[in-house]
């Protein structure tokens, strides 16, 4: 099964097969949640038309700690069975997972500007992402480090593993650091039970988020295979070997 | 059969293929010669034989058993002298080598013998940093002295030696291969060596061969 | 064991006669604290409510600093490979290193920290607990440094990227490590923060040579 | 004019083409900054009183840092003494290396400085100042720290050898930089700080270059 | 009188004496072998021909006049090739040989040529990367060919090179002769040059001259 396709070719054609369908389905997705979000539900009693923010802003940071434990699933896969679509895979997951987390964070200021007055504190689960964030980044910055492109993909899901350890203790570390400090009072955010009119929207944005993960991540997967590819060729052109 | 082998070898590096298919195979007291064009993958195929690199496919045998299935019992038999003299600036040639030689053979006696048969021995408390380019080289094949090792496998080691230093690499190896220890080595200039088998790189390499895997690699 | 100790003897002494290695990282930690009186400016009772952080944040930098070259100059001159042809486990040589390390640089940061907190006007009933727990921090950042400076090998980076890599990783140490000194000062108990750097340090002590030593494979296919 | 800008061309090349080379300090930047809440801990009012003073020490260790490699690269690859062997001064070798230098990591670090300003809570008021005293000042730190870059070559030590140098010549720029930022934030004038980080500035650009050469050709001996 | 030559030069490094009272003299299509054993200072000798090194005694000097009077000029007149190959890893062949020779003449037009008379022109698109230890000595060796000089100091040029790219480096050195070049080179292989002078660095060794120098360095 994973040796079949693990064939780089064999992929090419599947996710050639499966690329409208992802594009069709974030499109669709996206149009419905939107229109449920901006037009037919309400606006909040206490927050006003700034909720609507939330349609975006949650979807993304779910997404944002999806997109990361997915890189170390790939890097962990990669490593053990020196998969190589897995490698790859865990290379092209990770700028999407960081303009995620991106997304989130500046959603959340923007939130945050109207609804706490400064576009930003040092609440625990904040630090947190932002913490997050910085992993992203340095995971990309190793990735991209290397003369050799298979140098950097291994030591990066060594990397990416270390990180994954530890990005409960951070979380966990935060949350102490923070409580310590300063009661949670400031931050409470809206309250646990949610009315399905908000429900909804919310659950089909994330389900557009989801397929446009997919999706993206078919076409850099694509693009890299590709890239492989070319530079193989150019290679072996340039060595007198073609 | 041959003591130290290898079989099908094939070899990748920055996403190409070195060489592939390639078998060699050493005995008891013999002598192998990397020949070959620049690229064409010696010091590529001295770090398989060492463990340094993994071959994409192929095996490498000692009296039939895969090296990489112990790698510490093969590491104790062997010494490699690469492109690099892993030598400290801080540390005297003495300190240097007596390093080394503890730590293949866990003390490091025979530290002073070895430089004498390299010609080095009267700079002995001088420190790494002020030698040349050709003592550098002579101090890193000192290590070969210091320890019995059934194999070894040298990388260009005449580089930067003058006529007298070559000679004295020529007697070592001479010694090696009488007590019936092996010698592999890749070299530019000629270099005579009795009854020492030629492998040239250059047959091997992948200009005349398109194999699946160079294709399938991502 | 023998070739364990005469790896860690021979850093030691590659440290002491490379002039004032060890102490650099000292300087730099103190040199980065001083900057702050000078940059807040130097009303006492922001400094001593500063201090423990600014102490911690600099000891973080400067471990940081001092690991970028923890496998550099051996993957340079060709020594780490041959290293790894050597008799011994990776994982060994790797904790010799760090071993050495830790005594070139995390020591003399424990010994200079106090004279720092004096100078941020810290209360003194956080300088043994600073202590305390920088014995038990700092071996932490030495070994999860090690995992980034065997990661960076080749990349001719440096400083720049492993900082990248590691800083967020030390973030719990420095979280637990300010919060048992103010815990100190404000007369709470410490044992629970004292108690969790130590689990921290338990945790890093198998994991950390093993995954650098990995990562060191990669760096020399 | 031709050889000068062909330098300057090849180092930003370089640097982009090597991945996210000039990204890499202001991320180094943005995490050093984002140490200190949670070290200090979170409350605003403490935060943006150090806001100036922490922006300021973690630029100062960013282009610190970045300035490690100036030379080292060109250094170890022989690249330094075939450009002191072309017919152009060294000098204006040094300038080149240093416009490059400053384009990839000044530049940036200015740009990200506003963004680090609102993390910690500082007065909207400092902004501006903020923004024109770094305009004035990192131009100055790529200077003095070329001059530490060329005295460190061929040291082996790097990050922790420069910082020593380094540091304590960026002190002036620290504290002019910090003092125009507060002068801003409590409404007094900032004119006359700015006007000495400009004259730094003037002085460094003529005496850095020359000094600089003087150490590279004692580097290469 | 000869064109470029060197008068009773001293030479110190770490503190220890290298060479002392040394004299050489080339004339213009001449070439100096410089031979010795390693540490003997034959690399030092080149550096104090290129000036990177000054002599701590003696004088150098081109058409009788002093070269460190005017070094800007000496510099233009000279091709340096030294131990290490300065090659951007990621820079392409192509681009690695046109910025120097941009440095060095204002413009790289030459580059193409330089190329193919070292036989990588069809690495021309290759990052230096991926060449092997030979390939990057062609790469620096080929900034020869991109502006004429009147002199070229190389320092063991042949180290790593394949017999192939041996003979273009000959046919190099015997077209920079020519038309009138000179050419310095150290080397330990021995290197047929017709015509050219040896000097064997083993003769103005510390060893058999006792200089107060030596005596006072601490
Ligand atoms: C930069 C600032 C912010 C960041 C980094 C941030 C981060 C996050 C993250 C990581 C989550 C997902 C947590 C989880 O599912 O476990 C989340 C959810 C959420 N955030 Fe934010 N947030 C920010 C600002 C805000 C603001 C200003 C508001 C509104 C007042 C807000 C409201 C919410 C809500 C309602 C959820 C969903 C809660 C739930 O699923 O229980 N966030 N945010
Ligand atoms: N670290 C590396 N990463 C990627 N490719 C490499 C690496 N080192 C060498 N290569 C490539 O592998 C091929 C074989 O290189 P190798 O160093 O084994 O050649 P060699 O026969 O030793 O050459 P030389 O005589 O020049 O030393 C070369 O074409 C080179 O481009
Ligand atoms: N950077 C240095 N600092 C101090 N002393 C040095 C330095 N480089 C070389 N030496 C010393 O100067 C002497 C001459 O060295 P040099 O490199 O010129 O020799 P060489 O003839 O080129 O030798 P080789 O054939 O080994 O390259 C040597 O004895 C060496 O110890
Ligand atoms: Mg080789
Ligand atoms: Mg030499």
């Amino acid at each position: 099964m994973i040796q079949k396709f693990a064939n780089p070719a064999r992929f090419i054609r599947l996710s050639q097969a499966l690329l409208p369908w992802m594009a069709g389905l974030t499109l669709a997705f996206a149009a419905v949640g939107l229109y449920l979000g901006l037009v037919v539900a309400p606006a909040d009693y206490q927050q006003g038309e700034s909720v609507r923010i939330m349609y975006i802003h949650v979807p993304a940071a779910w997404m944002a700690l999806f997109c990361y434990t997915a890189m170390a699933i790939a890097a962990a896969v990669g490593l053990i069975w020196k998969h190589p679509l897995a490698d790859l895979a865990a290379k092209s997951t990770a700028p999407i997972g960081a303009a995620f987390t991106f997304l989130a964070l500046f959603t959340g200021a923007m939130w945050g500007k109207p609804m706490w007055g400064t576009w930003w504190v040092w609440d625990a689960r904040l630090t947190s992402m932002l913490v997050l964030f910085f992993l992203y980044l340095g995971y990309i910055a190793l990735v991209n480090a290397f003369d050799n492109p298979a140098r950097g993909i291994k030591a990066s899901s060594i990397l990416v593993l270390v990180g994954f350890v530890n990005v409960p203790i951070i979380k966990f570390s935060v949350e102490w650091w923070n409580t310590l400090h300063q009661p949670a009072s400031v931050l409470k955010i809206g309250g646990p039970s949610i009315h399905p009119s908000m429900l909804w929207p919310l659950l089909l944005m994330a389900l557009a988020f989801t397929t446009y993960y997919l999706w993206v991540l078919l076409l850099r997967l694509r693009g890299e295979i590709i890239a492989n590819k070319i530079r193989v060729l150019r290679l072996r052109r340039v060595h007198g070997q073609a | 059969m041959a003591l130290f082998s290898g079989d099908d070898l094939l070899c990748i590096r920055g996403e190409r293929v070195v060489f592939a298919a390639l078998h060699f195979a050493v005995d008891a007291g013999g002598a192998l010669l990397l020949t070959g064009a620049n690229g064409s993958g010696k010091s590529s195929l001295l770090r398989l034989m060492a463990g340094l690199l993994a071959p994409a496919n192929g095996r490498i045998a000692w009296d039939g058993e895969d090296t990489g299935e112990d790698p510490e019992r093969h590491k104790a038999r062997m010494h490699y002298v690469g492109h690099l003299d892993p030598i400290k600036p801080v540390l005297t040639v003495a300190e240097n080598l007596r390093f080394w030689a503890v730590l293949k053979t866990g003390n490091g006696a025979a530290a002073g013998g070895a430089l004498e048969a390299f010609g080095i021995a009267h700079l002995a408390g001088v420190p790494g940093r002020y030698l040349s380019a050709g003592q550098k080289r002579r101090l890193n094949l000192a290590r070969l002295e210091t320890s019995p090792a059934a194999l070894w496998l040298l990388d260009e080691p005449t580089a930067g030696l003058d006529a007298e230093a070559v000679a004295g690499l020529r007697n070592a190896i001479a010694r090696q291969r009488s007590v019936g220890g092996m010698v592999v080595l890749s070299t530019h200039a000629e270099m005579a060596l009795d009854g020492a088998e030629v492998l040239d790189l250059g047959d091997f390499s992948a200009a005349t061969q398109m194999t699946p895997a160079a294709e399938e690699t991502p | 064991m023998n070739r364990f100790w005469s790896i860690v003897r021979r850093d030691l002494r590659l440290a002491l006669r490379q002039g004032m290695d060890s102490l650099m990282a000292v300087m730099f930690f103190v040199i980065a604290v001083v900057l702050f009186p000078l940059g807040v400016g130097p009303e006492p009772n922001i400094l001593a409510r500063i201090a423990a952080g600014v102490i911690w944040v600099a000891a973080l930098l400067a471990s940081m600093l001092s690991l970028e070259r923890l496998f550099e100059t051996d993957f340079e001159d060709g020594s780490l490979e041959l290293l790894l042809l050597m008799p011994l486990p990776l994982e060994a040589v790797v904790m010799a290193k760090v071993t050495a390390h830790w005594l070139t640089t995390g020591l003399p940061l424990i010994v200079a920290a106090p004279l720092l907190a004096v100078l941020m006007n810290m209360d003194g009933d956080g300088f043994s607990v600073l202590v305390l727990a920088l014995i038990l921090g700092t071996p932490s950042l030495s070994l999860v440094g090690a995992v980034g400076a065997a990661l960076i090998l080749g990349s001719g980076r440096g400083g720049m990227l492993l900082s990248l890599l590691v800083l967020p990783l030390f973030i719990p140490v420095l979280i637990f490590g300010v919060s048992a000194v103010d815990a100190a000062i404000s007369g709470f108990p410490v044992r629970a923060q004292l108690l969790i750097l130590g689990a921290f340090l338990l945790a890093a002590l198998p994991l950390c040579p093993w995954t650098s030593a990995a990562a060191l494979r990669q760096a020399l296919e």
